[in-house]
């Protein structure tokens, strides 16, 4: 469920294995449609970087979120990114980090749809695609030891199946059995000429179930078991969520817009009007919510645009813990040019 | 002669390469299909074919432990990783295979491969799509490494790193895909690896650079040269083989050195440069040897302009050299 | 076939698609184990560095080479890498590579284990596990392209298997449907855990077959098969060989001999034993093949230990084709210093 | 106080760590069972449990990995690389995540963890048992690099590394494994991060070095003492962040600079080094700074004391420095 308020989780409101309510699935579908628009937007005016759109796998987040706790991890590459704000992100925050503005947790640091948000448990999303396969291995022997009935959930998308760190990622997940669910997002063209997520998952004998990742309700299930097995100890689970063609990323992916290749089918396909049309929402509910989520996301990109950048200050931080001697004369060095 | 800019030069050299030698070929992530990110293989497949040009898997060790197989064969692959910040996954393959495979084997198998990457800042591209890992490369024996700074030298100096019978590291700066632009001959031409060229002759100050910083340091020399200060402007174009004797020749004759590169400074080719030079030349110098470089942090997003070396730092930088006095 | 002369190649003798003569498995076998036995031996005695035994492997080996040809190029880690002998390498040969001296093809420039034969296209052999299964695949795209109907054959052992470039090179290959046979040799043991190589070849959807590891004519068979598989164009095979218990090399490999643990066992698994007692040579026959091989084995390191080591001015060649100015400039300074 | 050797040592001071610090786990290639190639994780899996000591499957980029999922979730990981020549399989998790982690997240996640791995030649290993690559872990920024030459710093080294919030890449020297000795205490101590060791004193030349060929140094400068020069050899300890202060203060002092080390010289630290002296003390200098280093190849395995600066060639080289006249 959106929320604007940080700290408040989507999850938390209707039961975890309980259906995902209608209404519940399209506000979320809703609010990152209009959180991708208005990026896209923002990107073509110049105010931001590149946009990694979402647009596509709204119903896939919506479903794996409701899925989760707070004390769950969540993992993502830059395309599932906003799933964050189906945990309670703010979207002031949302946008700072678009926006490189001051109100970003993560300080400006990194481009447009990589943002970190500990409060959260939003990990720090990598561009490298499918670093986080094999560090989720790592958080979850973690949070074995912790034994906090924590799960860690990654996703990704076909590219991330290609890569070497898919195979040891999941060959150490499946090794130690450890609370970690793989999200895949693969468009069924993606799979045909080598074996998909699921069938690779069998090479290390981890479990895979699939789904229809356009459907919110579906996802939401198919997540609840499996973030029930991994919390109960019986070991991960890899989810190979499947989109029909017109919803592909391209090869040139993060480059241009899901489905604009074609608009015809993409309206059928489309979870955002699926979801709708499936909802049993009254038009005039729907639309209320269009609205109401329409003039919040109006508030937070405002909110945003008019916070400062990250102060300049910032240049030699975050490095380390403390700044070594060699970053500090580097800083006393910058200090002395500015002032002249 | 026609005006090109860095990418079509570089599609030129591709083009040249693929049309004269069967055994070249060209792939990597979206080079073939879609012509590349940056659009420097557009057109290549079409007119080359699938087994020419083509699209490999997401997966850089792939890709490149794939060319290392094809070179050691008798191929000359020219593999393409999307940006040189994501070769990391193929680091392995190249420092411990690429590297080492003519010596390994007493010079009975060859690796001669190029290895095409987009590299630096200044793209509002963040951590990752804005490194400068040269200096890894330079520091693993075996490798030749080759920057462009001009689409003339591009072209020349890719299709001399294809013929070439060892493997090379070929980073291309991105931030002057497009800006950088000048006359490129039509037809197939090589500049020799090896050799640097004099970009602005001068007599006060040696400034040492290489591809996309080099045009901040021409703005910076323009600048200078302005409030009277004379530089010459040494554009390396290749580091390794580095010609040591250019450098030399000129901090002789100026006394003075400024070594300017994007990556961070410290274990940066700035120091090895600075080591080199006050090997050579310790009794001509009149200042230290100073480098303006990138900050010891990873790369910046939201304050890149303050992190890349600006003419504005440059100046600051030769201006220090020249005031400088011996203690 | 075992071979003293260079450039004749064992596999060559018997049709490829027949079975292996008993005797020319018998005769491989053999020599294999008396050159590791020589091997260790010398490594004992301080006249060589670590020696990676081929113990145990012997007859997957044989099996192996035999089915190959010439043109076919063999890819072997350290521990498979005595196979060139079973191609017509010379035994000074091998053992100036082993012993570092002159006769080396490639100079003295690797560790025990490591050789490259070009002449009999006997690859460089890197000690990163599992480098060559993905340059396999660059081979095997360039042999493609020549159509002279050329294999590559790469070999490893289980941690191959668990490598990165396992997968990378798996999927590589078999999308590209190159001429590639992979042979990864485990112990049963090894794959208690996880799914085995076979296993996961699904996952690249790469054929895959079994063989007894131990049996050399068995896996001449198998490899005759997929070498066949290979060169008419119906693309790569996975050959699984595996070994009993005894001949697991354990996870401290390349530190202790196979089957070192349990003598008992082991007689009844060693390949040597068992091709002997299954190959219906008589005893006299084996026993005159046995001291045939034995004393070429001697000629062999004797003369190898006769050479010189390879030149010291052979200390900057070999890095590029032409030395660097930075190269010569080192050289000079070392010949200089030299003089003093 | 127990003598020790570095093996010993390293290990001591894992055992302390596991047995104070819960968060703390030790993995890595055939550490767990069978305590490591070199031992040094003999007996931490009998003492500690599986939990806390274990195995992995062969893959470096797994087990940095796995390392960095456990630092960023609030855990201590110290994985080990069996030898430094096989890290670069791990290379993209390093570079890439563990030394960019707190930056990109503006310091919400940290990553404390060190990595283990020994490296270095002079025992007949060859190209990939012999690998040198500490300046490119140096010229990566977000890493602290440390190198110890004997058993006590080595523990306390190790110990400091550990209690660090940041990622520690801690090269073990393995030449010396067992042939360095010396008094190590029981109990858990720290030697800071941070400072370098006047390992000789001296007023001549100063030499700087870490790792094994720091007693290679000590013999070069016990033969010269003998020959009338005055050596102060510098252990630099840690190479990230460095000990500058000590360098420069050496070097003014003593007004000559040689910089001993195993890797090949090209864009080796002795590079950045030497960048590092000129920049502070230029004027103090009586002679070029020179660098002893391994030549511009690949390890090689025959000719390895070819290779390696010997106390002979540092020796030749203090001589070059103490005979210099400027032009
Ligand atoms: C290791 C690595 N190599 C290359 C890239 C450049 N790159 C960015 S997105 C992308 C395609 C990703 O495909 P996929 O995982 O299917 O995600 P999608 O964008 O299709 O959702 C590529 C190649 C990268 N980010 N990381
Ligand atoms: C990339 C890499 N990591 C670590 C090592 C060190 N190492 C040498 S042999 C070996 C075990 C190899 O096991 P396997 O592939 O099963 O071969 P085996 O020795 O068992 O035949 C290890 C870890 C290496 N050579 N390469
Ligand atoms: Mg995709
Ligand atoms: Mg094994």
């Amino acid at each position: 469920m959106a929320s604007t308020t940080e700290g408040r989780t989507a999850g938390e409101a209707p039961s975890l294995s309980e259906p995902l309510p209608a209404t519940v699935a399209y506000r979320s579908i809703r609010l990152l449609r209009l959180v991708d628009e208005t990026a896209d937007r923002l990107a073509r005016a110049g105010e931001m970087g590149v946009h990694v759109p979402c647009r596509g796998q709204e119903a896939l987040l919506a479903g794996v979120a409701a899925a989760t706790r707070a004390g769950d991890w969540l993992m993502p590459g830059p395309r599932q990114s906003s799933i964050g704000l189906l945990r309670g992100l703010s979207l002031v925050s949302h946008f700072s980090q678009l926006l490189g503005r001051s109100a970003d947790p993560s300080r400006g640091r990194q481009a447009p749809g990589h943002p970190t948000v500990r409060s959260l448990n939003l990990f720090s999303v990598a561009t490298p695609v499918g670093s986080q396969l094999i560090q989720a291995a790592g958080v979850g022997l973690a949070m074995k030891r912790a034994e906090r009935g924590e799960v860690a959930v990654t996703l990704g998308g076909a590219g991330a199946v290609a890569t070497a760190d898919f195979h040891v990622g999941m060959n150490f997940t499946a090794l130690w059995a450890v609370p970690v669910v793989h999200v895949f997002a693969v468009a069924t063209d993606d799979r045909s000429e080598l074996p998909g997520p699921a069938a690779r998952a069998a090479a290390h004998g981890l479990h895979a179930v699939e789904v229809d990742g356009a459907d919110a309700r579906a996802v939401h299930d198919t997540m609840a078991a499996a973030m029930e097995r991994a919390r109960s100890g019986e070991g991960p689970t890899l989810v190979e969520a499947s989109f029909p063609e017109p919803l592909r990323v391209t090869p040139e992916s993060g480059l241009r817009l899901v489905g604009d290749s074609d608009e015809t089918s993409w309206s059928e396909v489309d979870p955002l009007e699926r979801c709708r049309r499936d909802s049993g929402l009254a038009a005039a509910d729907a639309d209320a919510i269009d609205a109401e989520l329409q003039s919040a996301v109006d508030d937070g990109v405002a909110a945003a645009l008019a916070l400062p950048a990250p102060p300049t200050s910032l240049l030699f931080d975050d490095v380390f813990a403390e700044r070594t001697p060699a970053l500090e004369a580097q800083r006393r060095e910058w200090l002395a040019q500015r002032k002249n | 002669m026609p005006e090109m800019n860095m990418i079509q030069a570089i599609s030129s050299a591709l083009r040249h390469a693929l049309a004269a030698d069967e055994r070249v070929v060209v792939f990597g992530e979206d080079v073939g299909k879609f012509g590349g990110v940056f659009r420097a293989t557009d057109g290549l497949q079409a007119e080359f074919g699938e087994d020419r040009v083509f699209d490999t898997p997401l997966a850089e060790g792939g890709i490149i432990g794939t060319a290392v197989g094809m070179a050691a064969y008798g191929m000359r692959p020219v593999p393409e990783i999307q940006f040189a910040d994501f070769i990391f996954p193929g680091f392995d393959q190249i420092v411990n295979e690429a590297a080492k495979l003519r010596y390994r084997s007493g010079g009975q198998y060859t690796c001669p491969l190029v290895i095409r990457t987009p590299y630096g800042g200044g793209i509002r591209g963040g951590l990752y799509h804005s490194q400068s890992p040269e200096a890894l490369f330079i520091h693993v024996q075996g490798l030749k490494v080759v920057v462009p700074s001009n689409p003339s030298d591009a072209k020349g100096l890719l299709t001399a790193a294809i013929a070439d019978p060892d493997p090379v590291l070929f980073f291309e700066p991105k931030r002057i895909y497009r800006a950088a632009k000048g006359e490129v001959a039509e037809e197939s031409y090589e500049v020799p690896l090896g050799k640097a060229a004099i970009a602005r002759a001068g007599s006060d100050v040696t400034i040492l650079a290489w591809g996309a910083a080099l045009h901040d340091c021409m703005t910076a020399a323009d600048e200078l040269a302005a409030a009277g200060t004379s530089c010459e402007l040494v554009d390396l174009r290749t580091l390794v083989p580095l010609d040591v004797d250019t450098i030399v020749q000129s901090v002789k004759k100026t006394g003075r050195c400024v070594i300017v590169h994007e990556a961070p400074k410290t274990a940066g080719f700035g120091g090895e440069l600075a080591a080199t030079v006050q090997e050579h030349a310790l009794s001509w110098l009149s200042a230290p040897i100073l480098r303006v470089t990138g900050y010891d942090t990873p790369f910046p997003h939201a304050l890149e302009m303050e992190y890349l070396p600006s003419p504005a730092r440059i100046r600051a930088g030769v201006e220090s050299v020249m005031s400088y006095e011996f203690a």
